[in-house]
């Protein structure tokens, strides 16, 4: 009780802390210099309707390659802990047999519907983590179905490693042919609107989507404990 | 007026997680806690970037472009943040599981191996 | 407009406090989750759909199951005899 | 130059080809971090070298395509270079370190690493705001996977608080990060800098308090670092070298750029915690016995000092302050890895049990570098960085920060080397063995050598600094590499080196330097002779000795306060190995270490606040000091600094133990040899400062009683030792009490006195530890209860000692009487009669001492155990032998020497001198003629000789016969010896001169610091939610510091 009253006392006092921002706060009524760059030159140096991909993709990349390693490192730490508790998962009960057609009926619909959000990620709503994460959803989806069923965890392993290896290269690859690491502007802008436009954001995306998907996968696998993660790996 | 309801109501959810986080017991909970602290502190940056009366950041086409829109960054950082988030919930769950494996409780009063 | 800001804005928060103050887990998890979701609504009012979508796939969605699949584990163990050393 | 972006592109890069090549098996994988590592390694150091010989120019470098602050940018420039090139190396050696330790863990912890490393370089490059928050979750993510290598429960734990910590910080600097950018529209770095206005500083200041805070509790400030610390300790020892090295430099560079950044806003709050953390982690760290978290403490205390100095040289804006903190940083970033990879070698958890690295015996070179490195002594990178901000401080008279920060360091001081006298002088189980392959063993040597070579081009980068004679270091140096030979030729090689070196140092040096450098100079080579009696290759000894006696010919041959300094610290440093090499001398050697660091801190201090008045380095120039309002307390600190070394009354308490318990051979250099240091530095004040007053009170005359005690104090304590070699001690401290007396009576004939006791001193100091190290060599035992009778078997060791004992006795007709004569006349000159009398009732004193000292050993009965005990060896009687020549020319011509130490001080003190015709001195008391006195006793002591001997003539010795013990056999044996406390009726008289007021004082301090840290570190409950609550309770409670709040 005492903690909990400490704990009211402290969080009172960082509410004033916060509140004191908040007891200023202006909202604004037009763009800063920043974003009204955004949005009002991305269109022609960029070509993506959506401007928070273009942001998200090239503008600020690095954060997004940032990002993804860190959901690579958390994987690999789940691995990591799997590998050295390896052989203690137990058996679990199967679903029923309603969820498993289910869920292998969805399955690749979901899938088809990830990869349209990361393809459109540049034009609509959507992207490569939200698509990444519906792969995930279809892939949990699956387990919940068939909690006992082996799923190829190396499979995961290498859609991670090559689309994050691709990631890389296509970051350099605008180092090179472009302005600077990660610039997407090695393609043309192309038509705006169109699926095949915004230069490299839409290629940059799809394999963001698979790395997050194939990252949040192996998370899932590893947590449901069946990955046999440990044991397909030599030593 | 928008923003600051939103505002009000993201500090809400931070002070409330954080309330879970300093007074749980139990790992998972604990967990739980982090994850509305997070969508305090998501919900707080987008209605940072709000003004009012204007739209998404995403252009039908070039001709729209003298209309007002809202502030795609945060947008842009809260996409970044929210899988940042995802990947630490995971990655403290597994923590959470393996503890549990080795002590048998999730009480985070059994895990006092290093102290002083 | 702003009235049904209020409303999700408050269901988001009264989703957080059940989440905290319930005395079982599950329920914690599923508010929280819930809670994801009226958040996702909110970020729709703040014009932001992306964040909308990534919340409620997310934040939401994935966050939630991952948070079963910890705690179906931990229930695993248990029956099973709980701790290893 | 290659593009600085493939520092993150290469390591993220191979980290994600890993994955596809996870069946390629353990050596692929190695092959490809270490590769990788290297690229980089070699990328940041390519950078560096451009940067620094000015090849290339800072780059900054656009992500994108787009400039700043559209798109983020990645900087390099020197200090980027720097730091990536520090970290980069890091954790490549530390990669290297490991490669045998994670065989186990597949491809994991070679992905880890890489992740890691692609966060620290970009923490370290980036100038965007939230970038470098995802670099701070890369870098704590791949940290918190690398903590649990094992996966046990202690390491989970560990890595489980730590990302709460993290989760926690990073989700409050988000929200600072978005109120941020609201308040000035940009996230890039350079750009909000630029935008705050001191009215939007105001506006946006919980936003930029949100960002501060959490890149400073990532810092692990006392009291929130809980967390951390189980990291240190927990993790395996090479991810606790990268966390000190890699993300402490990469997390405190975050840091600086927010404190830009945020203008002067949180400066003064940057340099409280720092503060607060420097010191509050030393002082728990007293009380810490394993030996990782003791380095997570020492780690933590670091980056409070690291804080505390750059906040410090950013609020005084000192010009080379950048390069100051560089200095710290490269010091204790390979220092404390270094530290860590030996703890993953020794593989003991206590300190007590280090004492298994003597079975790699070449382990504690690298030991010893890295603890003095982080102590801040020559020649590492960090004692130059010191130096500069000691100046730099005492210029700007910041005070507290001088006393903090030296303080602080001593109490560091006091567990690091209370660690290594663990190592060096603990005896591990038998049979434990310590396995070591070449893979740990290059990253320890790496960076110890890296530390020795990064001292040279650190000096060169110090404003104030002199050139520094280096010949001598670099001879230190090169006794290292000819550690595998023999200690005879050893002995001949630095015997020959000293004197190669010394001899045109004697001729060319003029002034009272010359006295000094004939008693350093003389005295090594005499003193160095027993060491022809050692087998073996004596591993350790000669580096030790030539580090001391460097120092000794350093400080007197040093022009500028720095090489004074250096070689002052270097002599202590060598010293303290020598007499850490006795039987027992951990504790003793410690306390001689940590008092003599004392002191030399507060010398440094005072050549800061000198050169703070007069803006010169120049030794010469410390006169113009006395005109300045700092001359008394410049005078002061240097008394009582110098004073540590003549071991002065209350700062005595490190000699006896120190002495006596030294080798014996060792014995004789300290106590003849190195205590005249303290006078040499006390006389060279005096000159430069003359006398000074505090208020009313005059320095000089404080001194004179402080010496008179401690002529009393030191003879009466000597009279009741039991051990002859404490008694020799205690007697030193009695004669430089003489000696301070001497001097302070700032006239021509106390210095006089002064000097020419200095000299005598050494001559029979020498004569006397060698003749009873030669008996102690040949009885095993330095009880005077256990000899007696020696006088046949070892009969020219007691004409040695019977010399000396009157030469040091003051009476006629030897040396000491010249000295004891001058000292009276300066006496009754300057009127001081109190403290005369007591000088003069304690020479009364000393011949209690010195009769025991003859009597018990030499005369008496012998003892059955002792029946076929030889003289001492001959390397032992040599150097006696040539001493007693000096004595006996010195006495029978006193001025010899007298008339030019006259000459001397005359040049200081002209008035009051005395005049010479020949033989005879005068002074208006009175006149004395040396050889005249001599004659005059030399016939009076003949003509007794001859009655006694005519008289006795039909003595007959009496035959020895048994005690045999009636009843029991007593307990303690020794209390039936008439010898054992032989002056137990004085006791009732001046017993109150015993109680240990000294030994009390710096007992009750160090007991309170012990109290004080048992009582903080209960803070470190091991309760993750506890350390969440003081995370947050900090954060509160510095807000409300911040803005006044309380």
């Amino acid at each position: 009780m005492i903690k909990k009253a400490l704990a009211v006392l402290l969080l009172a006092q960082l509410c004033t802390i916060l509140f004191s921002f908040l007891s200023v706060y202006q909202e604004p009524t037009s763009l800063n210099a920043v974003s009204s760059h955004y949005i009002h030159n991305e269109p022609k140096e960029l070509g993506a309707a959506n401007a928070v991909t273009a942001v998200v993709v090239t503008y600020r990349g690095l954060d997004t390659l940032g990002e993804v390693t860190i959901l690579f490192a958390a994987s690999v730490v789940v691995g990591l802990l799997m590998f050295l508790h390896k052989n203690e998962s137990a058996p679990r009960r199967d679903g029923s047999e309603l969820l498993k057609t289910g869920a292998s009926l969805l399955f690749p619909l979901i899938l088809l519907f990830g990869a349209y959000v990361f393809i459109n990620g540049h034009l609509s709503p959507g992207g490569g983590f939200q698509g990444g994460a519906i792969i995930a959803s279809a892939l949990m989806l699956t387990i919940l179905a068939n909690p006992n069923r082996h799923v190829g965890h190396g499979f995961f392993w290498a859609i991670e490693s090559i689309s994050g290896f691709v990631f890389v290269l296509l970051g350099i690859a605008g180092l090179v042919l472009a302005g600077g690491f990660l610039d997407s502007r090695v393609l043309p802008p192309g038509t705006f609107g169109h699926v095949a436009s915004a230069g490299l954001i839409p290629v940059i995306y799809i394999f963001v989507g698979l790395k997050v998907g194939a990252e949040l996968s192996s998370v899932v696998l590893s947590l449901h404990g069946k990955s046999e993660g440990g044991v397909q790996h030599h030593d | 007026m928008t923003s600051t309801i939103a505002m009000t109501t993201g500090i809400l959810l931070v002070l409330i997680g954080l309330f879970a986080i300093l007074t749980q017991k139990d790992l998972i909970r604990i967990i739980v806690g982090f994850s509305i602290f997070d969508i305090g502190v998501h919900v707080i940056m987008i209605s940072i970037g709000y003004i009012s009366d204007a739209t998404a950041p995403i252009i039908e086409n070039l001709s729209q472009l003298g209309q007002s829109y809202v502030d795609p960054v945060p947008q842009a950082l809260v996409l970044t943040a929210i899988v940042i988030g995802l990947g630490i919930s995971a990655f403290m769950l597994t923590f959470a599981v393996f503890m549990f494996k080795k002590r048998g409780s999730l009480d985070i009063n059994s895990f006092r191996d290093l102290k002083w | 407009m702003e009235i049904f800001l209020i409303i999700f804005a408050v269901l988001t928060v009264a989703s957080a406090l059940i989440a905290v103050a319930t005395t079982k887990k599950a329920v914690s998890i599923l508010a929280a989750g819930v809670m994801g979701l009226f958040a996702s609504i909110v970020f729709i009012f703040l014009a932001a759909p992306d964040v909308a979508m990534t919340e409620a796939a997310i934040g939401s969605g994935l966050t939630t199951f991952i948070f079963f699949f910890a705690l179906n584990r931990v229930k695993s163990d248990r029956a099973q005899g709980g701790a290893d050393d | 130059m290659v593009e600085p972006v493939y520092l993150i592109v290469v390591a993220l890069g191979a980290a994600f080809s890993l994955g596809l090549l996870r069946k390629a098996g353990f050596v692929m994988h190695h092959l490809v971090l270490l590769l990788s590592l290297a690229t980089m390694t070699a990328i940041s150091a390519q950078w560096t070298v451009g940067l620094f010989t000015g090849s290339v120019s800072p780059a900054a470098i656009p992500t994108a395509g787009f400039s700043p602050p559209i798109s983020i940018n990645l900087q390099m420039g020197k200090t980027e270079g720097f730091l990536t090139l520090l970290v980069n190396l890091s954790v490549f050696l530390s990669s290297l370190f490991m490669i045998k330790t994670v065989k186990r863990r597949s491809v994991y912890v070679p992905m880890l690493m890489l992740v890691f490393a692609s966060g620290l370089n970009g923490i370290i490059m980036t100038r965007d705001l939230f970038n470098l928050f995802v670099f701070i979750e890369i870098m704590s993510i791949a940290l918190a996977g690398l903590i649990v290598l094992n996966g046990d429960i202690q390491q989970l734990g560990a890595g489980f608080k730590y990302i709460l910590a993290g989760a926690l910080t990073s989700g409050l600097m988000l929200i600072g990060i978005i109120f941020t950018y609201h308040t000035t529209g940009s996230l890039n770095i350079d750009t909000i800098a630029n935008a705050l206005t001191p009215e939007l500083k105001a506006v946006g200041y919980a936003g930029l308090f949100l960002i501060f805070i959490g890149v400073l509790i990532e810092l692990k400030p006392f009291p929130v670092n809980g967390f951390g610390l189980d990291v240190y300790e927990s993790a395996h020892p090479a991810v606790g070298a990268v966390v000190s090295a890699g993300a402490a430099t990469a997390t405190l560079y975050a840091f600086a750029k927010i404190a830009i950044m945020s203008g002067d806003l949180f400066l003064e709050l940057s340099m409280v915690v720092g503060a607060v953390t420097f010191v509050g982690m030393n002082v728990v760290a007293l009380q810490q016995k394993i030996a990782n978290r003791l380095l997570g403490y020492s780690s933590l205390s670091q980056v409070g000092l690291l804080v505390l100095v750059w906040s410090l040289v950013k609020w005084q804006n000192i010009a080379n302050g950048d390069l100051i903190v560089l200095g710290l940083l490269v010091t204790h970033a390979f220092a404390k890895a270094t530290l860590f990879w030996l703890s993953g070698i020794i593989q003991k958890e206590k300190i007590e049990d280090w004492g298994i690295i003597k079975q790699r015996i070449y382990l504690l070179f690298p030991f010893a570098i890295a603890l003095l490195a982080l102590i801040g002594l020559p020649p590492f990178p960090s004692f130059f960085a010191k130096w500069e901000l000691i100046m730099a401080l005492a210029a700007n008279q910041s005070h507290l920060a001088i006393a903090l920060i030296l303080g602080g360091s001593l109490v560091e001081a006091v567990y690091l080397m209370r660690w290594f006298g663990h190592a060096f002088k603990n005896t591990a189980a038998e049979d434990e063995t310590l396995s070591v392959s070449f893979c740990q063993l290059l990253p320890v040597f790496a960076g110890g050598l890296l530390l020795i070579g990064l001292g040279y081009p650190a000096s060169l980068l110090s404003a104030t600094a002199s050139p520094i004679p280096w010949m001598l270091t670099a001879f230190v140096l090169f006794t290292f590499a000819m550690e595998f030979l023999p200690a005879k030729i050893k002995n001949i090689i630095v015997m020959a080196a000293i004197a190669w070196y010394g001899y045109p140092l004697l001729t060319t040096i003029g002034g009272y330097r010359v006295i000094f450098a004939g008693i350093f100079v003389i005295g090594a080579l005499v003193t160095m002779i027993p060491g022809f009696s050692h087998k073996g290759n004596r591993l350790g000894f000669y580096p030790s000795l030539t580090m001391m006696f460097a120092g000794l010919i350093g400080i007197i041959e040093a022009k500028e306060t720095m090489s004074f300094f250096f070689y002052w610290e270097m002599m202590t440093v060598g010293s303290y190995f020598l007499i850490l090499r006795g039987k027992n001398s951990k504790p003793h050697a410690l306390s001689y270490f940590l008092f003599s660091l004392g002191g030399a801190y507060l010398i440094l201090a005072a050549f800061g606040y000198s050169f703070g008045q007069t803006t010169s380095v120049s030794l010469d120039t410390l006169s113009q000091v006395a005109s300045t309002p700092y001359a008394a307390l410049v005078m002061l600190f240097l008394s009582i600094g110098f004073m540590t070394k003549t071991a002065s009354v209350g700062l005595h308490i490190w000699l006896p133990g120190a002495h006596a318990e030294a080798e014996s051979d060792v014995s004789p250099m300290v106590s003849g040899i190195l205590l005249k240091a303290g006078i040499f530095g006390l006389l060279m004040t005096f000159i430069a400062l003359g006398d000074q007053k505090i208020g009313f009170v005059d320095i000089a005359y404080v001194l004179s009683w402080v010496g008179a005690i401690s002529a009393l104090v030191g003879n009466y304590l000597a009279a009741m030792q039991e051990d002859a070699k404490r008694l020799l001690a205690y007697s030193s401290v009695g004669q430089m009490g003489y000696a301070l007396f001497g001097l302070s009576l700032m006239s021509h004939l106390g210095w006089l006195g002064a000097l020419s006791l200095s000299v005598i001193h050494f001559t029979y100091k020498v004569i006397l530890f060698l003749a009873v190290g030669g008996i102690v060599y040949r009885l095993k035992t330095k009880n005077m209860y256990e000899m007696g009778g020696l006088i046949r078997k070892m009969p020219i060791t007691f004409f040695a000692v019977l010399v000396s004992i009157i030469a040091l006795s003051g009476i006629p007709p030897l040396a000491g009487f010249g000295g004891r004569w001058v000292a009276y006349n300066a006496v009754i000159e300057k009127g001081w009669m109190l403290q005369g009398a007591i000088i003069g009732f304690s020479g009364i004193i000393a011949f209690l001492y010195l009769f025991r000292l003859i009597h018990t050993i030499f005369l008496g009965q012998l003892k059955d155990a002792h029946r076929k005990v030889k003289e001492a060896p001959l390397p032992f009687l040599l150097p006696q032998m040539l001493l007693i020549g000096l004595v006996m020319f010195l006495s029978s011509r006193p001025h010899t020497f007298l008339a030019p130490i006259g000459e001397i001080v005359k040049e200081f003190k002209p008035d009051g001198a005395l005049t010479w015709t020949g033989p005879l001195a005068q002074s208006h008391l009175g006149y004395w003629d040396g050889v005249m006195v001599m004659w005059v006793f030399m016939g009076l002591f003949a003509a007794n000789f001859a009655l006694l001997f005519i008289m006795n003539r039909r003595a007959q010795p009496v035959k020895q016969f048994n005690i045999v013990y009636a009843a029991e056999r007593p307990a303690r044996p020794e209390t039936t010896h008439f010898a054992y406390n032989f002056f137990a009726p004085y006791r009732r008289a001046l017993g109150f001169l015993e109680y240990p007021l000294a030994t009390h004082f710096f007992d009750g301090i160090t007991d309170f610091l012990h109290a004080a840290a048992g009582f903080i570190r209960r803070l470190y409950t091991g309760n993750g939610q506890t350390y969440l609550f003081q995370i947050v309770a900090f954060v509160v409670v510095v807000f409300l510091l911040a803005n006044g709040g309380f």
